[in-house]
Parts: C-alpha cells; structure tokens; sequence
C-alpha cells in the first residue's frame, strides 16, 4: 500500500507561487487550521483561493488574507473578514462572488467531468452578469462552468491510512466536494486510523481522491 | 412585545405542519422561538444539517456543530447531517417549503435586494440567491422602514439578489402578499393604521377587502 | 408530526393509469418488490418507468415489464430481461436507452432545480443522436435534461417515521436519488423505526423527500 | 493456460500500484485474479462501491452485496458503499485509472463498439459508455476473432460505445497499443507470430521497433 502520510511542511511546500488552492470548511468550521498555519509561515504569494468564505482574520483562510497571500478569491461571502474588503477596495484582490450553492456544483462539477450546468440561481443579478442565459421549459437558466484547483486541502475528523474520511456534523460542507475537483489532494486529519477501521457504510468521502495525509494527532 | 418578536410571530404562524424552513440570520433566527403547539417544522441549516435546534447553553456549546451563521447549534432526532452540494441540491431542488430571510429593500415586482451596497459593503450573496429561488415560498421579515425611509419601493434601487421571487413581507406594521396585480394589504401589524401603512411604504398598496390585524393577544 | 404510514395497497392506488414512475434498484437489488407485486396485482397500464434497468422477467420491475404495464421505458440496461426486447421490436414499448451516469445525473438534476447539464458520455454514438453538442475547452460535450417522475417508489432497508433512510450495502444505488426527482415518494422499508434511532451521521437519505412508508415487518 | 488467463494475465500486469480500476462482466472479470503480488488495486463497481473483493463462498453470500452483474461480491477493508450519482462522478470524473472492458468490434481510431447489434441484441450500454469515456486508460481484453473473423477493425461496423478512447487491445495473440499514428503492435502473445497476428487482424498494424512476447512462463 503506497504511504500518503507527509509531514505538514512537507505539504505545504507543495503549494507554489500562483497556484489555485481549494479550502474546505464554513466560516472556519471544518477548515484545515494547521495547513493554513503552515502556509502563512511559508509567505506563498499570488495565490488563487476556491473557498465558501474567508473566514476571519484570525481563524480560517482568514489569516492568510491579513497576510496577502491571495491575488484573486473566488467565495460566497467575505462579510465576516474586513481585511479582504480592504483588499477588494484597494484592487489588491480580485473577488469573485458566487452564489453558494453555484460555487459548491462548480466544484463538483469539476470533480465529475462534466462540462457545465444551469441553474436559475442569479437571474437578474449581478452574479448572472456577462453569462449565458438560456431558457428551458420557460424559464431561465444561467450557465455555470466548472471549477478545479492545483491542490485542495480537506479538513476531515478521521481519515483512515488510504484516506478514507469521516466528517464530524457540520465540519463536512465543502470538504468532501473538494477532495474531488484538484489535482493534489491534501487531507489535514485529527486521528489517522488503520485502513479497515472505518464501516464501509460510515465513510463519507473515498481516500481514492486523496494523495496526501497530515496530522493525526489530535 | 418589540417590533422584531411582533415579527417573528407572525412569521412563525404562516408555516405549516411537516415544512422544511430555512432561516436567515438576524432577526429571522428568532421565528424558531414562536412556532405554534403542534407545528412540526424542520428547520435546514444550509452549511449542512436538517433538524435545526435550540442553541446549546454556554459551556456547552460544540464547535463543530455551528448553523449557518457560524455559531454553536443543536441537532433534533430526525436531523442528518450533509455536504455543501446536497444542502443546495435541497434548496435550490424546492425541497424547502419557506426561507425567511431580511431585506434591505423590497419591490413591488417581488424583487429583494439584500446582499450589497455598492461603495459600502460588499459581504457577498452566501446561499441567499439559492434561497430566494429555491424556496417555495419565500417571506421576507424586516422591520417596515430603515431610520424613517421606505425599504418597501416602487423599484429596488440595490443590486437584486433575486428577480420577482417574494411572496410575503412581514413588518411590525404590516403582512403584505405580492401578487400579480401588486403589493396586497392583507393585515395590519398592532398598533398601525393604513395610513401609517401607505405614509411608511413608496409602492403602491391594494388594500385587501379582508383586511385583518394580527399581533394583538387575546 | 405527520403520520407517513400507510399500507401497500394505499401506495399502489397512489400510481394511475398513463403516470410516469421511477423505481429504485439495479437488476432487483434495492428495488421495493412489494410495491411492486402491488402494482402487477393491480394492473395499472400505460405507465412510463424510469429504472436503471428492467430487472428480470420474475424479479424487480422486470414483473411489471412481463404484465405489459409499460408504454415507455427509460433505462441504461434491458438485456436481462428479453420480455423487454420483445416488447420493444414488437413496437408495443418505447424503449430509451441512456448511459448509466447520464441516467442518474438527469434524475439529480430533476431533484435539485438544476436545467440541464453537458456531459462528454455518447459523443460520437447513438445517445448523442439528435442532441446538442457544444466544444467546450475543446472538448465535445451532449446536453442533457432533467428527469422527473409523478411517483418515485423507493426501497429502504430502514427507514424512521419521517422516512429518514439507511440503504444497506449495495440497494442504495439510484434509490437516494431518485427520492429527490418525484412529486410524489414512496418508500418500501424492511425495518420501520422511530424518529432519533438513527444517528444524524448514519442517515443516507433525508424523510424531507418522503411521502409515505410502506413495509416495516420484515 | 487457457486463452482467457493469458490475457487477464497480461492486463493484470498492466495495473500500478494504487490504481483504482472497473473491471466489466465478463473476461475483464478474471483479471483480478492475477494482480501481481505487492501491487494494491482498488476495485470499483459502478453499482455503488469501491473495494470489490472476491465472490464469497456458496452458502455464504449477501445478497445485498452484489457486483454490477448482480452477483453476490464482498468489500474488501478502505471500501466504501454510495450511490449511482456518486459512482459515476468517481467514474466520468476521471477518478478511475483504468477500466477493463470486453468489445465485439475496436477500429484504428480506437473506437469501440460493444453495446448494440442493430436487429439483433439491444441490451443497453448500462455504465460502458461513461467508463470509456471517463477512465484514465481504456483496456479491451477480448479474444482476438470471433468465430475466425477479425474484430480489430479499419473502421466499427456496428454502432459506436465510445468515439476514439480505446487505449490498449490485449487478445490472446496480442497487445496493441492505440496512438495517433495508428494501431502499434508491441507485443506478442504467448504462441502468436507477427504474420497470425496481422491474418487475424483487418485493421492496419505498425510493428514495434521493440516487439516483445507476453506470457511465456520462467
């Protein structure tokens, strides 16, 4: 069996300058604190962010905001980071907004090999600008493209030795999304267990998307 | 009783027995608080969990079970936890009966505007858009006007969040249902007249020919 | 709370003449049998089915195929079943043959609000015939659009009261899916259990889509 | 050794370590018996789980643990059970490094025909379609003619399972590797000589610089 356990520096020299990372988590709930940690210590500059948010200064992706590591965020929402509207306003930062749950079906719309979808979600709004609408069975659709990263970097409670994962309640949200639409797969454990320890009916995400393991400590 | 609890009330007697009910944050939240004896609602939360319950007393809150507002939560038996994409599968899907969500403006169209304010504050539309056009019905629960001015307008002056998808608003001095023809009148809040109602809304009102009051305690 | 019991002869009266049903299963396994010898004994015609496949001439809905109660069938896989192919060259059935992931994908996208979706299976073969095809980044993708049913009869091997669902090993299949794409859900459990005896992490299908529950004595 | 354990012999020793691979029903099936010591596959089946193992004992088997021909199978330790929808996002998704399929015809172009003859026998393309498409290496394991005629074609006669995704042709007497250039015969089966190979072939074959024999014991 190939070892996907590596250390946290070791993965987070994997993300070079100018890479698209996906973070998993909502509002820092379920985000992967120490890869972040890891990463803010390692100053990786010009970084695209796929994430729901970015969460708070001192919590989350937040703290790689404050430190001005990402070029462009694609997000639902910033509100709770007053650091990534400083950046906005002073054009520091591209941010795309995107309506949730447009952003999660573009992950995994990435993740699954389909090509795009419509939704009816931001019709004759802002987040419709510039795209196409089309109308099916009387009513309108705006179509949505998929999205993929360099790497993702998952946050999962429990992740056995192949990566197969368990989610603690609403720490799950993008996660599991995410392990699917990149190509590096970074999975943050709390506790690493043996292969065969999860019930096959308890996993919640396959370690077949899954590359590397950090953590398992907690 | 405030304003906001007149509010809440009334919203909470539009829901039916057996419907999935997601809330915003604010003063939507506090719907949960005045569901009548009896009514069986399951509230969604869209960062992953049906069976929305009370907030945890302090001391006993679990950080990994936060609503969508990022604050410590409860799940009720029957509730199940899932991934981003199934949340708005859910949403988007119709298979929520009513959203309660604020507003900063509403328009006789039926149009919300309540994610942006351009030059001023830009959080982003989080699962709002999905909302508002998943929903099957979707109430708005705000306060009837902001320091004196009409939120309630002719034509929405903010980004939309959504196009034509209110079907009630609810204010400390009115329920009002839009409808082809426009904005109805159905009841007055407690304390207010038609004339406070007409004097504190710029859209045109029809003033329903059972027009009732609520909020007034037997 | 609502009561979602009834009994199987109440579920089958549900599903009328010239109705359009899913049916959850791949080749019989986690298909609801009972509903099914229910709805052979009851005879109803002209319906459409949308299944995986048409199980076998004594299993599945391969019974109802051999009772001539199909005037359409949509399915990925009819070979293990000849009455199917006989029926289909003998002009009495329509048969339309769609790969498997298209299949499900179109009964989630009916489930979830989405119109349509491109996918890169059938480029260049029959199950492109007659469809879109748009190049994107180069690639060649079909459009495909949604599937909904009147009725969804879905096996569960538990369900709770609200009809949250646990699916044992391999029924599970297209049985949560197709619980999301129907007017109407009816789900045949082995075991029926109350509210709360199955932990919010185990359930694999919310009771928000559910109707009604049948069974419960096996 | 029989023809059919030649070829599920050598395709098995086309595998890596870590590959997640669909095997089809059939010949492909055998492969997993010859997977090389120290090599770790995962088995997945397009019914809904990853971890296949091998048939369990007469007496002994579930029959809600069946493979994708509806056969009684058994998962192995890291598997894991989910839907259709999932299944094939693992499989379009590009999630699967090689699938293992039999075909009646494959041409030049490395198109593959399998799933239909017109007039004759409609069984579907169940998930044939999507795995040739969405797996990272297509491997048609088949007997090199049928019945004395070639099945390695100029151009399919029959209608098409996929447009140009055919990878590697492994028969009895060959393993032929499909490029831009055309078809390159590399290898030789264990009793074949080039000039058997190129009678039993009607497709143009260029002979590798490198051409060696597979399937000779040591």
């Amino acid at each position: 069996m190939i070892n996907k356990i590596i250390s946290i520096d070791e993965a987070a020299d994997m993300v070079k300058d100018g890479m698209t990372i996906m973070v998993g988590g909502f509002l820092a709930n379920g985000t992967p604190e120490r890869l972040i940690d890891a990463l803010v210590k390692k100053n990786v500059k010009n970084l695209t962010l796929i994430c729901n948010d970015t969460g708070f200064p001192d919590k989350g992706v937040g703290k790689m905001v404050v430190n001005k590591q990402f070029k462009k965020i694609i997000a639902s929402h910033v509100g709770t980071n007053p650091e990534t509207a400083n950046q906005m306003n002073s054009g520091q930062t591209e941010v795309v907004l995107t309506p949730q749950g447009t952003l999660v079906e573009k992950i995994r719309c990435g993740g699954n090999g389909l090509g795009g979808f419509y939704t009816p979600t931001g019709i004759g709004t802002e987040a419709a600008e510039g795209k196409e609408i089309r109308v099916i069975n009387g009513k309108e659709y705006v179509f949505e493209t998929p999205l993929r990263a360099d790497i993702a970097l998952i946050k999962a409670s429990v992740a056995d030795k192949k990566g197969n994962m368990i989610f603690n309640k609403t720490t799950k949200n993008f996660n599991p999304i995410m392990a699917t639409a990149a190509d590096i797969v970074i999975v943050e454990a709390d506790k690493i267990v043996e292969v065969g320890e999860i019930d096959p009916d308890h996993v919640m995400c396959s370690g077949i998307f899954v590359d590397y393991i950090v953590g398992g400590d907690k | 009783m405030d304003e906001k609890k007149v509010i809440a009330k009334r919203v909470a007697q539009l829901l039916n027995d057996g419907d999935v009910v997601n809330l915003g944050i604010g003063l939507p939240t506090l719907v949960a608080n005045y569901i009548p004896e009896g009514i069986d609602i399951t509230f969604q939360s869209e960062n992953g969990f049906l069976g929305l319950g009370p907030a945890p007393k302090e001391g006993e809150e679990d950080w990994e079970l936060v609503n969508a507002g990022g604050m410590p939560s409860s799940i009720l038996p029957g509730g199940m936890f899932f991934d981003s994409a199934t949340s708005f599968s859910i949403i988007r899907g119709g298979h929520v009966d009513a959203t309660v969500l604020g507003a900063m403006e509403v328009d006789e169209k039926g149009n919300l505007a309540n994610w942006k304010i351009p030059g001023k504050m830009v959080p982003g539309m989080g699962g709002a858009m999905d909302l508002v056009v998943g929903a099957k019905t979707v109430i708005i629960a705000m306060v009837h006007t902001q320091k004196g001015k009409p939120k309630i307008l002719k034509r929405c002056t903010l980004p939309l969040t959504a196009k034509e998808q209110v079907d009630i608003i609810v204010t400390e001095m009115a329920l009002i249902r839009v409808t082809k023809d426009g904005l109805v009148l159905e009841e007055l809040g407690p304390e207010a007249s038609v004339e406070d109602v007409v004097a504190a809304t710029e859209a045109e009102l029809i003033i329903s020919p059972n027009l009732k009051r609520f909020g007034v305690e037997e």
